[in-house]
Order: C-alpha cells, then structure tokens, then sequence
C-alpha cells in the first residue's frame, strides 16, 4: 500500500469521486456550471455532471463524477483506535468481581424527546443484538433500563437511587444536532448534582463516532452497529483500572476490540 | 407515466379459508365489546378540550414556554371546580351564558379566573344544555362540512389516481415544509403527510399557531394545518389533481387534533387503537377512550384513517410477527366500525419490513401483502416501506424501496408511502423525495398492469404462507379474547412491548362517566353516525 | 434566489452534499477516519461515513454525508450560452438558400476505433431523436454519413470528395480520454489538408461539454441529449453569418436555444 | 445469501403454439442450410492461421507496433506462394519437413522469407499431409483435453450454483484487470468477461503477450488469457467455487482468438453468427465462414457460446423488435447445432432494453424473457442487463438492474449479466461493480423461489404478448426463408442495420476452396464431433 491514499474507480490513484447535491437554481446551463465550479472549488480535476433533473422550478438536483485532487496520509490520522480489551464472558465477570465486590450497577436510558429504544435494548436487554446477548447477561450487572424519553433529572434521580457506576445514554434522532444538545444536558446534570465523577458515562447511537466522547466530556462514546459485548468489556475494563487491577490481569484471554 | 391498466385490487389470488376469516372477526368483535364499554362510560380531559375547540374555544394564555392553551385552561378549571364526571360543556355553557352568550369571553374569563365554573341546575342548566345542543350541532356541520368542502374540491380540481402517492415532510418549520410539500406534489406526491416533531404526542396540550423550531417534524397545530391545507389546494389547483394532506391523531391530544382535523379538511389521519401504548408509553384507557372519540371525528369528517400495525415490525420481528400485524387490523377494523368509520375509510397500515437477508424474502413480502389485500377487500390499505433494514447503503435501500413499491404495484395497495433512501441516515432531503417519486413511477408504470395478469401456485409456497399467517393470526386474537385486550397487552403480546394497564402517561387525564355525564357534542356525532354514543 | 449558491439538503443553506468513492484500504476505525479526513479536505464540515463496505481485502467503499463549506455564485460564472438562435425549419432552409445558392453539405463520422453511431445517426438520419427529425430531413442539407472507425485521413478524402462545408464528428468512448485525443486527430488532419478554415467543425458525444469547443479547435460542441434541430439551426446560423447575413435576417422568428 | 429454492427453468407457463414453434426452428434450418454451404466450400486467413496457431505457430516478428504475428506472416506468404485454396497446413507441414520437423523453426523461415512454402507432390506431399495429420490430431486432442480439465477442477473446487453472475472488466491493463476480478469472485462473481479494446475486432492480426494499454477493454491474447485464468484459479481454489472466463471470439480473428480460448481453457465465448455483420461492419460471407469453424473449436472444448442479440435492441426498439432476437436465437442455434455445439453450450443471448417509460414496462421484459426460456427449454440462457436507457441518475440505474435481475429470477436465466448503475457513464468502476453483485445477491436471494410459484392468467397480457412476439418471429422467419439470409441482412431486417455480401471489413480473406483444400485440424474436429466437415 502507498503512503498516500486516493481514491480508486477503475485504475490506481485515478482519484475518482462520486457527488450529488441539490442547488436551489432551476435547470439550466448556467446551473450545470455552478454545479461543476462548486465541483472544482472541492477540489475536483475535470468534474462531470453526468446527471441534472430539475426539481419544481425552484430546485435542481445534481449527480457529478470527478477526480479528486485530494489524498490522505492514513499513517498520520489520530484515530480513536479502542483502547480497551474485548474481553470473554467469564472475564467480565471476574474482573467485575475483583473490582467491586459486588454488582456493577447500570443505569440506561433515552433521554431527551427520542423515544428510540431498540438501540438501547439491544445493548442492554437479554435479547441481545445481533447473536450477542446483552448486558442483563452477565451475572455481576444489575442493568436498570428507563427507556426512552427519560429527562436528564430523572436519570440523575435513578442514580442516586440505585447507586449506579455507570450511566448508558442513547440518543438516535439528530435534527439540528438534537443528539448532541442531548448528551450535553445530561452531562450537566450529573455534573450539577456532584455525581459525574464517581460514575462511568456512556453514550451511543447510530450517528455518533467515537471521537466525539472527550468533547461532550463522555467517558466513551459508542456508534453504529455496537455489539453489546463490546460495551461490557469496556465497562469491566474500566471499572478494573479504577480498582487499580493491573494491565495484565485486565487483558488475561483478551482479544483486541 | 403511470400504467396502461387502471388500478385494481387483485382478489381471490389465494384460497383463503374463509372459516378463520370469518372467527377472526368474531374474536376481534369479542374482544372490542369491553374496551368499547370503557369508551362508553368514560371521558378524558383531552376529549373534553377537543369538544370545547369544536364549539369555538381556541387561543393560549401566556407567552412563549409559559404559554397554556385555552381549552386546557378552561378542562383544568372545570375539573378543579366542579369536576369533569359529568363533561365540561354544560359548566362551560352556564359561563357562557353569564357572559351574554360569548364563548371567548366564557373562555377567557374561566381561563384567567374571574369567573368559576359550576354545574347550573334547574332553568340554568336546561338554558345551558341548549347552548351546548346548539353550538354541538354547529360544530358537527362544521366537521360534516368537510367531508362536502372535500368533495367539492375534488370533483372541482381533479381526483388522483390510485394508488396514492404518500410522502412525508418534516423539517421542523412549517414554512420549509411548505415548498418542500408542493414540490413533492408538483413531482407526484398524491399525499403529503407532516411529520411531527419528537414528543408532540406526550404533550397534553396542542401548541398553537405556525411554528418553525420541531426536531425531526414539524408540531402539529390548527394554523399549521391550515397553511399546509391552503398550501396544497394552491398547488391542487396547478396540477388539476387534489392533493391530500395527514397528520397525526396519535398521543395525549389525539380527540383534540381529530377536531382540527376535522375543521381545517385534512384528508388522513394516523390514528391506530394501540400505538400510543406500545410506542408512546401512553397509557392503554386513555388511548381506548380517546380513540372512540376521535374516530367518530374522523368518520363524519369525511377522514381517511391510516393505523399503525407497520409499527410492530420495527420492534419485532417481521416474519415472526406478520400475524399480530394482522390480529391487529382486524381489531382496529372492528374498533373502527363501533366509532361509525365505514371500510372505505379504513387505511389498514401493514410494512415492507422482512430482513432483506432472509431467504425468499421478496416471496414472504409478497404473501404477507396478498393476504392482508384478500382480508379486507374494500379497506384502502396503507402500505409502508421498509425502514428498520435500511442502512447507509442508499444504492441498496433505493433497490429495497422498489421491491416495496413492486408488491405495492402487484398486490393493489391503496396508499403508498414512499421510502427514502437515506432512511438509515436522516430525515428526507429534497432530493430524496424526488427520486423516491421516480422510483415509484418506474415501478407502478412498468407493473401495475401485471397484478391483474399473477396468478400463485395452488398449495404453493406462497399460499403456504399466507394460511400459516392467518392461522397464527386466529390463535393469537383466540388467547386475547380469552385473556381480554389488556392482560394481553401486559403479556408483550403485541410488538413485543409490555405495558400495564395503570402505568404509562395520561391516566390522570381519564375520568369515568357519572351518571348525569352531558356531552353534546359526542351524542351529535352518534346521532348522524347511527352508534351508539 | 440569494446571490451564494449553496447545496440544499432539507433547509435552506445546509449544505448537505452525498458522496461516494472507494479507497485502496481494509476496513477499519482507520479507514473510516481516512475517508472523513478525504471530506474534509474537499471542505466538508462534519462529514459522516454512513457506509463503510470492505471489498475484498485491499479495498473500502464509503458514502459520505456531509455539509459543504464552499458556495458558489451563479452571476460570476462565464457560461457558455448558445450564442445562435433556434430556427424554425423553413428558416433553416431559407438561410442556407440565401447563402450558398445550393445545399450545405454535411460529412459526419464517428472517427478512431470508435463503433457508437447511435449518436451520430440521431443528429443524421431523417430518423432522428426525441421526435425531432435529423440532419436528412431538411432540404437544402447534404448528408454523408460516414458510419464508424473512421479514420481522420478518410474524413479528409470525404472532405475533399464532396466539397463538404461542415464535419459532425461524434465520440463516446472517454476511457483514457480517447474523446478528446480523437478529436484533436481529426482537427490537425484538416488542418494540415489546409481544409480546416473553410469548414464548419462540430464535434459531439454524451461525455462532452459546450465549453471544450475553443480548446479543441472546433467551433462547437454538443453533449448528451443533443436535438437535431439545435445542430441544423447552428450550422445555418454560422453559414449565413459567414455568408454576411445580418443578425436581424438570421433571428427573424428565432427563439433563444 | 442466495435463495432456499435451487435453481430452476419455469416451464409450461405461457401455452406456447407448438406447430409455430416447430415451424420457426424448420424455417431456421433452411435458412441455415445454403450458409453452411457457404462455410462448407470456404476458408478464411482467419481459420487458417487458427490451425497454425493450434499445431504450434505463434510469436511475432518485429517489435511494438511494427509486430506482426508469425501466424499472419506465415499465411501471408503461403497465399502469396501457393496461395490459400487448398489450405495452408500442407505447405505449413511441408516446410515444417525440411526443418527437420521442427514448427518453430519452419514458421520462423517461412516468416523471414527463408522459405518458400510451395504445394508438395507426391511422397513429400504425403509425407506433410501425414505430419499435418498427427499434429492435428495433438492440436485437437489439446482442446478437447480443456474440456476434460474443466470438468476435473470443477469437481475438485466445486461448482458455481446457477444462475451464474457474469461481470466484466474493462480497464485495459491486465494487471488492473486481474485484481479487479479476483475482488469481483470473492464478492460472488461466477464468470469473469474481460472485455476487448474497442477496435480489437477489426484487427486483421492478434496482439501479442501481456498488454496494458487498451482503450475501454483489454486486449485478447493468449498470454493475457492464461494470466487471467490462472488468477482465477486460484481465486477459485480459495472461494472452493470454479470461477469462469469469457472472452470474445468474434471479429476478424474470430477462429484464431476461439482456438486460444480452447488452449487456454476459457469456459465461454461471446460468439455469434451475425454479431461481426451487424456492428462491426465485417464482412457477412467472412462472418458465417469463421463462425462455422470457431463453433467447433468451442464445442470440442465445452465451451459455452454467448450469442449476441441482445445488441440488437441497442440500435432497434426493444418492444418493435423483440421478434428479431427470437429470430436470431433460432439461427444460432440452428448454426450451433451444424457446428457440433450440444443444446446445454447454447448461451443464447436476450436482454431487458425497453425504455422504462413505457407503460408495462416490467409486464412486458417479463413475458419476452419467459418467451425465451420456453423455446429454448435446454440452453444456459444469457440474460442482459439494460443499458440503453440508462442515463446519469446512478439510483434509478440501479433499481432498474434490480428488475432486470428480478425478471431474470422469475424466468430462470441461467447466466446473468450484472448491470452496472453507471452504465450511462464510464466503464465500470470497482465499487459498481461490488454494489451489482450486491444487488443480485438480495434480488435472487429474494425471489428466486418466487419462480416456481408464478402463473400467469390464461389468455391475458403476459400470454397474449408472448405469443405475438413468436408469432412476429415466424413470420419474419419465413420472409428471410424466401429471400434468403443475405438478402434479409441487405433489406436491414437485423439490428436496424443494412450490409451489403460484398461490403465490409475481410471480404479479402475469404478464399474459395479448390478441389483438392485439405485441413486436417478442421476434419478432425468433426470427426470427433461427428458431424460433416
Ligand atoms: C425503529 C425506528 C423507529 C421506531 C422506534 C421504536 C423503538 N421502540 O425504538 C418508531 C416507529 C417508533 C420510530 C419513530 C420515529 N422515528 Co424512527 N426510526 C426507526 C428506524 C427505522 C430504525 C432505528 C433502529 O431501531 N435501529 C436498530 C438499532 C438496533 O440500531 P441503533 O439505534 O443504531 O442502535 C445501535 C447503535 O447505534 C448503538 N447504540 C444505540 N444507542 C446506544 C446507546 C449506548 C449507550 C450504546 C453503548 C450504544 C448504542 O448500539 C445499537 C446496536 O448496535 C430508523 C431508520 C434506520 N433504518 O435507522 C428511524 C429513524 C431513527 N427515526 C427517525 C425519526 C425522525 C423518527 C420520528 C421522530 C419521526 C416522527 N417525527 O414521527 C419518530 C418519533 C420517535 C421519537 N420521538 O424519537 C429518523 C431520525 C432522523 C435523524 N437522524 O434525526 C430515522 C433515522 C429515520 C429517518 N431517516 O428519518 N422510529
Ligand atoms: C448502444 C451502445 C453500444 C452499441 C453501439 C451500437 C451503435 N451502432 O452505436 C454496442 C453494443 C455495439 C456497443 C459496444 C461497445 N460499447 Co457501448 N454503449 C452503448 C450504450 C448502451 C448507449 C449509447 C447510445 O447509443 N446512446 C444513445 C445515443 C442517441 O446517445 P449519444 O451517443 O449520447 O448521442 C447523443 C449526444 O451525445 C449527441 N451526439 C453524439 N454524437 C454526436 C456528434 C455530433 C456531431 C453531434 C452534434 C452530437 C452528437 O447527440 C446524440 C443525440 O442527443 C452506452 C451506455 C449508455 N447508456 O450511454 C454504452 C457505452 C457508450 N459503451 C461503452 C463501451 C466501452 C463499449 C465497448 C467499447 C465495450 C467493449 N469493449 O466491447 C463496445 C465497443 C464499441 C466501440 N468499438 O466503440 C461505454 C463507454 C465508456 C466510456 N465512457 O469510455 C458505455 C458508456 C457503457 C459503459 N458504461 O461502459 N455499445
Ligand atoms: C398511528 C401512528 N400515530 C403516530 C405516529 C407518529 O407518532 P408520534 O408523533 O407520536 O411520534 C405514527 C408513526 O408512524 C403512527 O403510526
Ligand atoms: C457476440 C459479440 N461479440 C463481440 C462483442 C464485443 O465486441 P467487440 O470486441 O467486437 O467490440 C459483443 C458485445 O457485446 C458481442 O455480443
């Protein structure tokens, strides 16, 4: 592989993209050649329009191929590679076991108006997601999940009442960054209410990406496609590094997330 | 470019056991009979408001986050003052006649508290009970008027072809949701649906006025509802065709947004039995009660309602779940019947909704669409495309939404709502719609002739199937029966999700019938209906 | 319209534009990262990888979302608008009648290895396309339609042999840009044949666009969905205006093309 | 994810008229029969340099684009000796004689004007014909052994289930190529074409080795035949699924490219009777001489033919003439047939060309395609995707390459070209094509099942159009049985498109027989096909 990466259509680093976008100009020639300057100000050599439709007299819908004068350096990207062990059941367990001496208690929710819960269930209910039972399954979680369209004060009320090490929030509507606001709040509210600190905060959902945690002050932000196991190795591990566990005892049997 | 064949409902394609049929509507009558009798001897505050909009109370007190709808204002007073056992229209008719016959000033003076209702006796209450006959009867004309206005109007501009184009807006500002709606329409769309924005339907009270700040849709509202209407009749007009409009009589406000419904001609309303329950949380009397109420709206207006059951498919599983999708239309029929709706006003919602990695997936969808097509032969059937198995594949979900337009085309779906590509991803762009439009016309061009021409393999996979879902479907609606709706509901037995009777939001807000409970408004609405109330 | 274009999503000046493209990568947290950071260089503000395919084990397919940061403005665009009038076809004869005497005629080739007729004999044949009928159907024109792999020296030989007074030439296959380098064959044959001056050379294909006329030397080119009447009204049009016509005797009952 | 049911070919589903069936495939067979005449009297330099190449003759002499093939030099100067009439082996073994039996040795001095080829008498004439015949006899033995070979991998690997996804590339540099089809196998490819350079067909000569340059294909050569195969194979062992190759015999080295596919072990040839004529402007007598020949190569090799009419509703309309394809069908097979092909080698081409925009679209590409499987009840049928009408808008694209592979699942194609969403743009890019086979996994996967369940109404449109379609083909059939193939093919009754007997590219190579032709590579491969020369 080369240093550098570009994109592939048919022939090494021809570089070839695929566009489409809306611009709210009637169909014309003048609109194909906004549509290919637009084109040329994202950097693209040669751009087609291969495909204008008008849209009522207002709209213009566009589809434009082109090669791309960009490239990417994959070596020199901070990625957000997971940083904690996917660890087998009984590990998790065990670890849990170690650390706390007793259950990890986790509090779940939907915050905010989304009433999305199939993507909590699937992380938190037995059932599980795709062939992966959910946290109900490991014996040492106590899984306390609200549903949805719970308010930030509420989740704090929960806290407080089961004494919960870890909060999971879900959010799966993003209209005008609805998600974000989301997390945001109930941030707030546990920080508000002192209970910020001793707690593991969580977040997923379809849209977000795991870079997104450190701003919103998560301590771990999971995106599309999560598999429950994944959440429970995180939880286990972390609660095992605050216990102090060691590294090595953390990563016995693991297998890189 | 449509097709070459008009639009038909394809019958008798498979041999149905017309037996079961017959014992599931039995049991779905059965089951109804006590959920109807809790309809029949109880009242909520959202039915008592919407009475009151439909006689002329509107406006809110305060402003902005503070602000409280009248209606809400006036129930809250009645119930604190007198109670609401026995409705809210006889105290509020007694205010009105302290206030020389002006409903506002009744209003507004019960809202800001300077006049305390009370249940009016002897002459007072006779003098009361008048003004609310009368006004009652005016109102229902108004509702009435709309099932005329609406026939009018298409006899006037044009009616659209079956099957019905159905496409959703939902930016969150009416006013972009204007020009994106008569796009749509001017492109195709023979039904605009508004999204509301999250949480409308835990709202106990009805926002007002034309908004422009709802997350993922827009709130539904009276002046909303009336601009979109106004907006589509506009654009009705330039394409000589009547382009439909719905909204959503679903949530906490479901009675009160059935009457602005009703008043400002919209055309289609989602309006199912049980959704509120199961994806609300509301809880399950209430959205009984409510339902009763709104569907006697709907049913005078002239209202096209469009149930839910597509709902259940995205919770549990399609294929596993195909019979309570059906239990449930037969339930919403028979619910639908007790409330005065006729068939034709029956918009039966099922789903596209099987894994596409399922083996014969496109075989099972075409079973399971037959089937529900030979149930109920002169219901106008919603059908919806798939959206849980849509992903970030735009190219693959676009392939999905034809499959889904193709059993529409070749199994004669009434109504169609048109799936989005970027469904996995976002509330529909522009572009989206549009080529959503081109897909659909591709496929119900090329094969809407061929519905006629299919015929299925006798004893064949898909016949199996169909009998295998009705099957399920009777032994389902057999242990609700003996159960009874709500333990049943409690039991997960419908989209997967439990949910008691007590729990949930908005029990607060039902209130059982005392004996000298008065509504005018609801005995208008039987009367011309011919139910009883 | 606002004087900035910018992409419409589903609001005004959102931005939204699609993207796809394919990069030399296994699939992974890195890859994915590679494919937002490639956004961003084309200006995308929060780009979203909404899906990230792994084909084979070199290769990624991604779609992209994201809202762009770049506008255009549609006044300051040199557009290429038809400079000639769309004739009504007596017109059409009537100007060539007025200035040659006697008929155009027309030599038309699809030139190189080149075997696409299809959009030549649309421009051609009294067949014609989209219900316009082609070249053939007017009387004062003369077509000789050369077929396919013609080779520029035939042209010329044509040229010579029917006293030609314009050369349609079509191209569609672009792999490698075989359209251009054809083009450019046939354009330095006539020129070094000392034939290119008196003739009126056109070009056309679906991959080609108005504003490569000048920098190929021809004197105009037709892309996708060209009409037949568009191309009978140009040559009349650039006949009668070397033949001296005024614009006022070439536009009489003209509309703008 | 393929489907439950295995795959099947849907019968007995339209009532086809068999006396017109029968009288269609007589019609072919007159038609047919003075064509063969036609290759039966005749050779081509093409087949000649084909025998060459198979007892052995290849290099090239000279370098880049000066090269020119020692098979072409060496026919070259024996027609220029002796000229082609009785064939160019005797001479070729002649000379091979006098250089101590070495092929090589006498193709390099015949090419480097070291030697005359003369026409040998008596004992040397016997001596060259008898080393002619041994060496023929191994060259054919090679091609029967591919077959031989295949059938071993094959049940080694293990075999594709049908249908078979056939996918192109087309980048022009077989180093591209290769990785590009490995990708495309392992997301479930079962044959791999490599297309040609444009204008690859009207090389009078086969380029040589490795090549990297070709514009919108690659180039045919055997050496880039082996490199591909063998990537294949060993992308084949991986996936445990035989993975084919297809290349084109077609054009002016139709013979020779279809002797390097039997050497090399391709699996499938496009190959057609009339392809070359019609939209390669080659000469029509060359044509049916070369194909003749080229078909019993293919034959003895196992390889299956891929016939071309489905180009023919790229330049005609695909509802006005979709009876000229069936006619077209019923001469290939009828020319398969003479030249030894079994029923289960005929790949005959159709292909799904209507414009979207006419109504019934889907209705219509149904019928002809379950039309075709009807009267070709035993051939692989190699389906095309739509590509006329596909323009810049890559979803619609895509959902009409969905109902082509939807149509080709309920018709029980056998071999299923994917379409490509960008068909309208640039040769396919990587990811169209992974997005193709995408797309057919979900459309097979989904519906093939369906296949078996599907009746279509006694006497409606379906049956109605398919019968009209075989109806139009008899009696065109019958109009080019009076007049004659040549002069149907002058009367532009084929593909829109006139050609003249004497007119096109290689009318020059065509070279009667004289009376005492000898090709022992020609006689041998029908001998062992048992057919007449
Ligand atoms: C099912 C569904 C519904 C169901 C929800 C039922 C339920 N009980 O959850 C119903 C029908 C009720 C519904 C309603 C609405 N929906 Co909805 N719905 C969907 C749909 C089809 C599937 C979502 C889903 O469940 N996926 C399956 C789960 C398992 O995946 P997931 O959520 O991504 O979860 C995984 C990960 O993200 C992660 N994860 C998620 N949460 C968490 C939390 C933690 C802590 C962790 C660790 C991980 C994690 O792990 C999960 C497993 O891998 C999507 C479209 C789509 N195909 O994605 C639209 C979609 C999400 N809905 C949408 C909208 C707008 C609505 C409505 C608001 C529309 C309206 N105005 O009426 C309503 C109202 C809902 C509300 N108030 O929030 C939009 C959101 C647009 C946006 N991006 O802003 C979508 C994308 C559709 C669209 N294109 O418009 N919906
Ligand atoms: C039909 C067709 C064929 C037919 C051609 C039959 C014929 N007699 O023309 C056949 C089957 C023979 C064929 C073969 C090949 N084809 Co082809 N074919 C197409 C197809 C499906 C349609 C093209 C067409 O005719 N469109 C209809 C006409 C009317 O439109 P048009 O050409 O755009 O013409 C209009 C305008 O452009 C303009 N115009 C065109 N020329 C001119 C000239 C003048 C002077 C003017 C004024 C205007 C003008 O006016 C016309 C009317 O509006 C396209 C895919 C597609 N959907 O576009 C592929 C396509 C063009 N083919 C392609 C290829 C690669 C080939 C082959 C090379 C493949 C191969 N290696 O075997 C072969 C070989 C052909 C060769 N040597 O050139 C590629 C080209 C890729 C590229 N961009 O480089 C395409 C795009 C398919 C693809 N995606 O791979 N093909
Ligand atoms: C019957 C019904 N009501 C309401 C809704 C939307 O609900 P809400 O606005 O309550 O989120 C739906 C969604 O599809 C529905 O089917
Ligand atoms: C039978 C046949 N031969 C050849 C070709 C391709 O031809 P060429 O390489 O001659 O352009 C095709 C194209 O589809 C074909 O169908």
């Amino acid at each position: 592989m080369s240093a550098l990466l570009r994109p592939y259509g048919d022939a090494t680093g021809d570089g070839r993209v695929q566009l489409s976008f809306t611009l709210p100009i009637a169909s014309s020639e003048r609109a194909r050649q906004a549509a290919l300057e637009l084109a040329r100000k994202m950097g693209f050599a040669e751009p087609q329009v291969v495909h204008m439709k008008e849209m009522g007299p207002d709209f213009s819908f566009f589809i434009v191929y082109g090669a791309t004068a960009h490239s990417v350096d994959p070596a020199g990207l901070t990625v957000a590679e997971p940083d904690f062990p996917l660890l087998p059941s009984p590990e998790i367990n065990r670890i849990i076991r170690d650390s706390l001496k007793r259950q990890l208690v986790v509090v779940g929710a939907c915050t905010g108006t989304d009433a999305h819960t199939l993507g909590l269930d699937a992380i938190l209910s037995m059932k599980g997601f795709a062939g992966d039972k959910g946290l109900e399954y490991w014996q040492e979680m106590r899984i306390v999940n609200m549903g949805a369209q719970v308010s930030p004060g509420e989740i704090v009320a929960a806290v407080d009442e089961h004494a919960a090490d870890a909060v999971l929030v879900s959010q799966v509507v993003t209209q005008r960054d609805a998600h974000i606001f989301h997390l945001q709040e109930v941030h707030a509210a546990l920080t508000e209410a002192g209970l910020r600190d001793r707690l593991i905060l969580v977040g997923g959902g379809p849209r977000f990406s795991p870079d997104q945690a450190p701003a919103l002050g998560f301590d771990r932000i999971f995106g599309r496609g999560t598999k429950p196991s994944e959440v429970a190795s995180y939880l286990a591990w972390k609660v095992g590094r605050r216990a102090g566990l060691s590294e090595a005892d953390l990563t016995r049997a693991a297998t890189l997330a | 470019m449509r097709t070459s064949a008009p639009f038909f409902r394809p019958l008798g394609r498979l041999r149905i056991d017309e037996g079961v049929l017959a014992e599931c509507r039995e049991l779905a009558t059965e089951i109804a009979a006590p959920v109807d009798h809790l309809a029949a001897t109880h009242t909520t505050t959202s039915i008592e408001r919407a009475c009151l909009r439909l006689v002329g109370v509107d406006g809110i007190e305060g402003r902005g986050v503070e602000a409280v709808p009248i209606p809400n204002r006036v129930v809250d007073e009645i119930g604190a003052s007198v109670g609401l056992e026995r409705g809210a229209l006889i105290p509020f008719f007694d205010a009105v006649a302290s206030c020389g016959g002006d409903i506002d000033a009744a209003a507004d003076a019960i809202a800001g508290r300077a006049l305390t209702p009370r249940w009016p006796q002897g002459a007072d209450r006779d003098d009361a009970a008048r003004r609310a006959k009368e006004a009652a009867a005016a109102a229902v004309n108004c509702i009435e008027a709309a099932a005329t206005a609406r026939r009018d109007v298409v006899e006037r501009v044009g009616e659209a072809e079956r099957p019905w184009l159905y496409l959703i807006v939902a930016t969150g500002d009416i006013h972009e949701d204007i020009p994106q709606a008569q796009a749509a329409a001017r492109n195709g769309a023979d039904v605009i649906a508004v999204i509301r924005s999250t949480g409308q339907s835990l709202l106990d009270y009805v926002p007002f006025g034309a908004t422009s700040e709802g997350f993922a849709g827009t709130y539904a509202t009276q002046e909303n509802f009336r601009l979109m209407r106004a907006a589509l009749d506009e654009v009705g007009e330039e394409l000589g065709r009547y382009v439909r409009l719905t909204n959503y009589a679903s949530g906490l406000c479901m009675p009160e947004i059935a009457a602005m419904a009703g008043m400002e001609r919209l055309d289609m309303m989602l309006n199912d039995c049980m959704y509120g329950i199961m994806f609300r949380d509301i809880n399950m009397q209430r959205t009984f009660i409510d339902q009763h109420f709104s569907r006697m709206v709907h049913a005078l207006a002239g209202i096209v309602i469009n149930t839910g059951e597509d709902n259940y498919l995205t919770t549990a599983d399609a294929v596993d779940s195909a019979h309570t999708v059906l239990a449930s239309q037969f339930l919403n029929e028979r619910f639908a019947f007790t409330a005065g709706l006729s068939e034709e006003q029956m918009g039966l919602g099922h789903a596209f909704e099987i894994d596409p990695d399922v083996p014969d997936q496109i075989l099972l969808e075409l079973a399971h669409a037959q089937l529900i097509r030979e149930c109920f032969p002169n219901a106008p059937l919603k059908y919806m495309p798939p959206t849980k198995h849509m992903t970030g594949n735009i190219f693959q979900g676009f392939l999905y939404d034809g499959m889904f337009n193709l059993i529409g085309a070749l199994t004669g779906q009434d109504i169609v709502l048109l799936g989005m590509m970027t469904e996995g991803i976002h509330t529909p762009f522009l572009s989206d719609r549009d080529l959503a439009l081109e897909n659909a016309r591709y496929i119900f061009g090329g094969a809407a002739g061929l519905g006629g021409e299919l015929r299925y393999e006798a004893g064949g996979a898909v016949e199996r199937r169909a009998a295998q879902v009705l099957e399920e479907c009777r032994q389902m609606l057999r242990k609700v029966a003996d159960i009874g709706m709500f333990a049943a509901i409690e039991a997960g037995m419908f989209a997967d999700t439990v949910r008691t009777p007590a729990g949930g939001k908005g029990l607060a807000g039902v209130v059982q019938r005392a004996p000298g409970y008065v509504n005018p408004v609801a005995d208008e609405l039987s009367r011309r209906l011919g139910i009883g109330a």
